[in-house]
């Protein structure tokens, strides 16, 4: 049986039994210990905040969601299950499309420039450019900030801007970035609680490259992975590509000793291999041994889980790194963003929309549980289980060795930011990003294609001519000032 | 009867005038060839006739009836093209079936009409053959058969003869006239070989750039010619050609050039003195190829002179050898030397 | 004999590069994976016993079969669209438009100048209007802009190779403009056509951008982007089901065009 | 024969048939049977084409892709400033030259094998033809497996070989780590590209190599050439004009290809990868500047009009002569 059939299988199996618990939950009306830790019971209520909703849709109601295939398949197992129950109960028809990440932008743009397609489309925060095509979920936020308690920081700023007071999108969860490293490695280097700063990183990376011939695996490639270590590296040592204004702020000495620190890095601890990366490589290359250290979501871990590779025993996890003044700043992963597009006007497709979006996060305690973990909610307070003591961080349902491996994650919200922090998420910031600025200067600086400053210097003038065409256009910018 | 009447036909491309103001009649039956050099106009003038080119000016008359803006397709024309054009794709029966197929005559007459078209051109064998594993002779008799099996008020042949061996050529000839002498249909017949056309025409019309010199018998076209062009063109080789003064140009037959006469001879209105450059033995004949020194204005051009001689003569010239040779006035056709006209033998100044 | 063994090695040669990398991908094909993803063993050897997991999910668990099946309809309906438009075109450009027919296969190329990155948004434009967004209907009436004039292009040369004397005999025998083209010409050319409906074919299966961007719905790709999208988890590549898809896809192909191999080189040899 | 019905020029008669006689003149048929054609092209290539025109002069963004606001060459000068499309530019023109020389290269060497006959010719045909019958994005995941910077079989070989590895000739690494280097990352492109452009391009070339008539060889071999003279003075000049055509199918396919660089190396590392398509695409559709996408995909195309409209008329005149 190949990894992806067990993986599903499981979660078929796992959420069946959760889904009859939850049912006798509701007959029996009472709760035992136990059930503490199953998802919560699936609730459709018709109230949010200050919306409220039909039970029911009137006939011939549709809303098609395009979303790109989850890294953890069973997520999408889950996620078309419930999405069928969702419409059968709300007399919706409900239709889901999976498409590759990378293919998001581009479906997303020739749909709006056709002004039709699907009612919902999952982004990755990054590309906010759309956002004029975009119809404002205002009323949408305002009832689940209303219902839920407060929502994580990286999923407020990566769905609201501020230059035109306007929530762009709904983010319904986030996913950890986290450090993993090799317990084994690093504890015969001398570091038996494994690299805590990027300082460690250097030297107990380059010890253990020279040491066994395993390199530090992080990329400096044109890819997800890259970009997200590269931004994690700039903020812990104090730099950022913008302040809270949206001020390009990327020229600066700690900036500027983050490029170089990459650079002896690369010279020390890494081998060629990180330009050559796509997002699957860290993965595998740690799958397969041939990594100390990557910084990468727990999605590969689940996957070395079922191939049953023995590096699972030694894989230890942790928040970032502390840069030199001790901070830890890591992005998250991904963002899980729905965005409805203005050609969206058929009043009973957007309130059903609306209504659904709102139901997945009031559920999303089964969302979580079947991504694995891998989804985190935006509104910590829906998925009490995962945080609670003895609850699924502490007490891994899916098997890690030990079964607390993953309890690093509870404090994730504190040291996870965005794209764009300190500032939004504004189209600028996507630009730098997906023309992957940020890791060809890294890149740059690393092969000694240029000098550090120089390297800095031709960044800082390519993300200041990109800032400078969405400030005209009243992208950039708090809105205050 | 007249069947084809062309009327002024002039056809342009750009400045170039391919057929020039042309005017010819064909008489029901008749056999006529259109003789000229590759470029004169002979092709277009005929491909005119079969509808595949539209003239720029004048009209073409078929049965009385201008056929100028007649497609191809309705005018009773047949061709047989140079290469044959049989469909590579269809047996010989459908190939010859094909224009019968085409024109909606009726299944019932096919069979009849085919068999006859087949048995006269002897290629029933070869019924069930694709044309590619047919000899070229056989692929001609099949094109002829193709043509013939509709009935048409004219036939068109471009060349039809060049495709061949020169082993069969003269045999397809001597077919192509009994195909006619049985069939009587009017035939337009372009080549730009002469043996062709004066072996096989009744008729013959000479085509130059464009414009037609002279339509006659064979015998006429011979014997004679209405211009220079076609005295320097018809015989093989032609006329010899010599100014004899500022406005006149005297032609004369090499069998008619005397080489050395003995005797007395009446009537000289040629005589050269000839250097000969080399002698050439054709079996019937021989033919001595010789440099004139003529006093008469040659404007510093040599002369080149031929004459023929009975292969019973045994000429025992040698190369550099000099002679004379002399034409007979009643030999000679004087032409107008600006215009290239014949003149009429009164004019000619003794 | 040293020609021949130059000969040999030349054909042995062009065997390895053309084969090589599709014998990695078939070794793939049977590896489980924690034997796929271990350095430090043989890597062309099963050092765990092979298995058939990843074919069976392919054909099982994922699209794929649907993928097969949409591209061999889109490639079908390309095929004829392209041969409907540009059968006629090549003729009328070959024998109706006299000479700016003749030099106007030059422009037919001026299309491919333009790449199609960013051509995809009007053309997703136009396949709204049409209504058939999310279709594979999409693919089918925008992936002839990619083949007609290609096809166009091959078939003027097939035409232009046909002696003119053969349409001229055909109309004195009575034939119009179309029955000529219909009854005698079209009959010279078709290894043409059949040359040009297997390009149009590999051409149609090749886009990946307009069949990535024009269908989200999972049940209506087609090989080139719905392999990909669903084999391909953004850090989890399905390697030995890729592999897999790839040999299922090239296989049967390669043997297709290889019977054709004689009738393409035949079609390039009278188009130009 | 001929005696009868002499009148004999049937002409159609009826609505339907003066109908018919009329579309079948030269003339109107000509557009009617090119009219499909052309109208398929206008609307589906010509009108796209124009509005990328009237994009790169626009600023229009995905969210905006309006074009209600006209900054004439602005984008051209903004894009071309910048390393990524110099470097894009760059790479564009080295790709396209490199796979154009190896394939012209490997082609002519196939045609010269291919016109002759040997056993297990079938056999080597299919071979032969196997990266053509794969769609672009699928190479492009085959050769990103067999060059992965982990798994690459070909680095094992060269480690076993002694090639690579500590103490070797190409370094320390147990891996070239051909997608990662700039340089190999390159070279990768173009032998991929080559790889599934070969089949095309031989097939083109052997096209014109069967047209050479076999007597020329006899005569250059009576006249005691050896193999490379006649390579160079007797088959490469025969070729001459089908080379072209290979160089065309080939160059066109591979300039414009954007889903091989996309998925080998994402133009990396930096941009040292960078082509054309692919950066106009990231800026583009996923960065959203349509407007400089459109710049970045027409600024070849000025280019790559006059390049092609020489090489055509190159072919078309040696081919008269």
């Amino acid at each position: 049986m190949s990894y992806v059939e067990s993986l599903r299988c499981k979660s078929v199996t796992k959420f069946m039994t959760g889904a009859f618990a939850a049912l006798a939950i509701g007959i029996a009306g009472t709760a035992s210990a136990q059930d503490e830790f199953k998802p919560s019971p699936q609730k459709f209520p018709t109230d949010y905040g200050d919306i409220t909703f039909p039970a029911q849709y009137p006939d011939g109601t549709a809303i098609s969601i395009t979303q790109w295939s989850h890294f953890v398949p069973s997520y999408d197992e889950w996620f078309g299950q419930y999405a069928q129950k969702w419409g059968d109960e709300h007399n919706v028809k409900v239709t889901i499309n999976h498409i590759s990440l990378g293919d998001i932008p581009a479906t997303l743009s020739a749909s709006i420039a056709a002004g039709q397609g699907p009612t919902l489309v999952e982004m990755n925060a990054a590309p906010s450019s759309f956002i004029e095509g975009l119809q404002s979920l205002d009323d949408l936020n305002a009832a689940a900030e209303t219902e839920f308690g407060d929502q994580a920081d990286t999923c407020r700023y990566t769905s609201y801007l501020p230059a035109k007071d306007q929530w762009y999108g709904f983010c319904h969860g986030w996913v950890v970035d986290p450090g993993v490293y090799r317990s084994d490695l690093w504890s015969d280097a001398g570091y038996p609680d494994g690299p805590q700063t990027y300082d460690d990183l250097l030297k107990g990376g380059a010890k253990i490259l020279q040491d066994t011939g395993t390199p530090v695996a992080v990329g400096l490639s044109p890819e997800l992975d890259s970009e997200f270590f590269a931004r994690a590296l700039i903020w812990s040592f104090g730099g950022a590509l913008q302040d809270k204004n949206g001020n390009v702020t990327i020229d600066s000495p700690e900036t500027l000793a983050a490029v170089k620190y990459i650079k002896e890095l690369f010279e020390n601890a890494l081998t060629p291999e990180v330009f050559a990366w796509n997002p699957a490589s860290n993965n595998q290359a740690y799958i397969a041994g041939t990594a100390s250290y990557i910084q990468n979501s727990i999605s590969f871990f689940r996957s070395a889980q079922d191939i049953g590779k023995p590096v699972t025993q030694n894989t230890s996890f942790r928040p970032g790194l502390k840069g030199p003044g001790g901070e830890v700043h890591m992005p998250a992963h991904i963002w899980f963003t729905y965005v409805m597009p203005k050609y969206v006007t058929d009043p009973d497709e957007i309130q059903s929309a609306k209504n659904f979006m709102l139901d997945l996060e009031n559920n999303y305690s089964h969302a979580t549980y079947n991504s694995k973990l891998y989804n985190f909610p935006a509104f910590a307070k829906q998925v009490p289980q995962l945080y609670a003591d003895g609850g699924w961080l502490d007490n891994d349902p899916w098997g890690s060795e030990p079964a607390d491996k993953m309890a690093f994650m509870k404090t994730a919200e504190d040291w996870t930011v965005w794209p764009g922090y300190p500032g939004y998420a504004n189209p600028a910031v996507g630009e730098v990003y997906q023309t992957h600025v940020i890791s060809t200067m890294m890149a740059n600086a690393a092969n000694g294609t240029k000098s550090p400053e120089q390297a800095l210097k031709d960044a800082t003038d390519q993300i200041n001519k990109i800032f400078k065409k969405w400030r005209d256009r009243g992208f950039v910018g708090s809105g205050d000032n | 009867m007249t069947v084809l009447t062309l009327r002024a036909l002039e056809k342009h491309y750009g400045s170039i005038k391919a057929v020039d103001h042309v005017d010819l009649q064909l008489e029901s039956g008749e056999f006529m060839a259109i003789l000229g050099p590759s470029g004169s106009g002979k092709s277009t003038l005929m491909r005119m006739v079969a509808g595949l080119e539209s003239p720029t000016a004048g009209d073409i008359l078929v049965d009385g009836q201008s056929v100028v803006n007649v497609p191809p397709q309705h005018r009773n024309v047949a061709m047989v093209f140079q290469s044959f054009a049989l469909y590579p794709h269809m047996t010989v029966r459908d190939n010859i079936l094909f224009p019968l197929v085409s024109r909606k005559v009726p299944k019932h007459e096919h069979e009849a009409r085919l068999n006859k078209a087949t048995s006269m051109l002897g290629v029933e064998d070869l019924l069930d053959r694709r044309p590619n594993r047919l000899s070229g002779g056989q692929q001609q008799r099949v094109a002829l058969a193709r043509a013939l099996v509709r009935d048409p008020d004219l036939f068109v042949f471009d060349e039809p003869l060049s495709a061949l061996d020169a082993q069969i050529r003269s045999r397809a000839r001597a077919e192509l006239r009994e195909l006619h002498d049985q069939t009587r249909i009017t035939t337009l017949y372009v080549t730009h070989d002469q043996v062709e056309a004066m072996g096989l025409a009744d008729r013959v019309a000479v085509i130059n750039e464009g414009r037609l010199h002279q339509v006659g018998t064979p015998q006429e076209l011979y014997n004679d010619p209405a211009d220079l062009f076609v005295a320097g063109f018809i015989g093989n080789p032609p006329m010899n050609l010599i100014p004899i003064n500022e406005t006149t140009v005297a032609g004369i037959r090499p069998e008619d050039m005397l080489v050395d006469p003995e005797g007395d001879v009446s009537n000289v209105f040629i005589d050269l003195a000839v250097t000969i450059e080399h002698i050439e033995y054709l079996g019937s004949e021989w033919l001595a190829h010789g440099q004139a020194q003529s006093d008469a204005d040659t404007h510093g051009q040599e002369l080149h002179v031929i004459a023929r001689l009975p292969a019973s003569s045994h000429p025992d010239f040698v190369s550099g050898q000099k002679c004379r040779m002399v034409g007979q006035r009643k030999d000679v056709c004087l032409f107008d030397r600006a215009s290239g006209k014949r003149q009429a033998r009164a004019e000619v100044p003794a | 004999m040293l020609r021949k063994i130059g000969f040999y090695c030349g054909i042995g040669f062009l065997t390895l590069f053309s084969i090589v990398p599709l014998l990695w991908a078939l070794v793939t094909v049977f590896k489980r994976d924690s034997d796929m993803y271990s350095v430090g063993t043989v890597p062309f050897f099963y050092n765990e016993p092979p298995t058939l997991d990843h074919l069976i999910f392919l054909f099982t668990e994922s699209n794929f079969g649907l993928f097969v099946q949409n591209s061999a309809i889109v490639g079908i309906f390309v095929v004829l669209i392209t041969m409907v438009l540009s059968i006629p075109a090549a003729f009328s450009l070959a024998r109706l438009t006299g000479s700016w027919g003749e030099r106007s296969g030059m422009a037919i190329f001026l299309v491919y100048l333009i790449p199609p990155s960013l051509l995809f948004i009007p053309m997703y434009q136009i396949v709204v209007w049409l209504g058939v967004a999310n279709t594979i209907w999409s693919l089918v009436i925008v992936l002839p802009t990619i083949t007609v004039p290609f096809c166009t292009w091959l078939l003027l040369g097939f035409f232009r190779s046909v002696p003119r004397s053969l349409d001229e005999a055909a109309m004195l025998d009575g034939c119009g403009q179309f029955t000529t083209f219909y009854r005698v010409l079209l009959p010279q050319v078709w290894p043409g056509i059949g040359a040009c409906a297997v390009f149009a074919f590999s051409l149609s299966l090749g886009n990946y951008i307009y069949a990535a961007t024009f269908i989200t719905r999972s049940a209506a790709r087609t090989i080139s982007a719905g392999v990909p999208t669903e084999l391909i988890r953004g850090d989890v590549f399905f390697w030995p089901e890729l592999m897999a898809a790839t040999l299922v896809v090239a296989i049967p192909l390669a043997v297709v065009y290889g019977l054709f191999f004689n009738y393409l080189v035949g079609g390039f040899r009278n188009a130009t | 024969m001929s005696t009868q019905q002499h009148s004999g020029v049937p002409q159609p008669r009826g609505r339907m048939g003066r109908l018919s006689a009329w579309l079948d003149q030269p003339k109107v048929l000509a557009w009617l049977m090119l009219g499909p054609a052309v109208l398929y092209v206008i609307a589906f290539v010509g009108f796209p084409f124009l509005l990328a025109i009237a994009l790169s002069m626009s600023d229009a963004t995905i969210g905006d892709p309006s074009l209600d606001k006209f900054v004439g060459l602005a984008n051209f000068s903004a894009v071309m400033q910048t390393d990524a499309f110099q470097l894009a530019l760059r790479n564009s023109l080295i790709v396209t030259a490199g796979t154009l020389a190896l394939v012209l290269v490997l082609a002519t060497l196939a045609s010269e094998l291919l016109v002759h006959s040997f056993r297990g010719k079938r056999l080597f045909q299919m071979i032969f033809i196997l990266p053509w019958a794969l769609p672009v994005s699928l190479t492009a995941i085959v050769w990103m497996w067999f060059l992965d910077s982990t798994f690459s079989p070909v680095d094992w070989v060269l480690v076993q070989l002694n090639l690579l590895g500590p103490g070797s000739v190409w370094g320390p690494f147990n891996h070239l780590y051909f997608l990662g280097r700039e340089w190999l990352g390159l070279a990768s492109v173009i032998v991929t590209d080559t790889w599934r452009m070969l089949p095309l391009a031989t097939i083109i070339v052997l096209a014109g190599r069967m047209s050479i008539p076999e007597e020329r060889f006899e005569q250059a071999r009576i006249d005691g050439a050896g193999v490379f003279r006649i390579l160079f003075r007797i088959t490469l000049p025969a070729l001459k004009p089908m080379l072209i055509v290979a160089i065309l199918f080939t160059g066109l396919l591979v300039i414009g290809e954007m889903s091989l660089v996309q998925l080998l190396t994402r133009g990396g590392p930096g941009h040292s990868t960078q082509v054309l398509p692919y950066w106009a695409y990231l800026k583009g559709i996923q960065g959203g500047s349509l407007a400089q996408g459109a710049a970045i995909t027409l600024f070849l195309f000025p280019f790559l009009l006059v390049a092609s409209v020489l090489a055509l008329r190159a072919a078309y005149r040696s081919q008269e002569a």
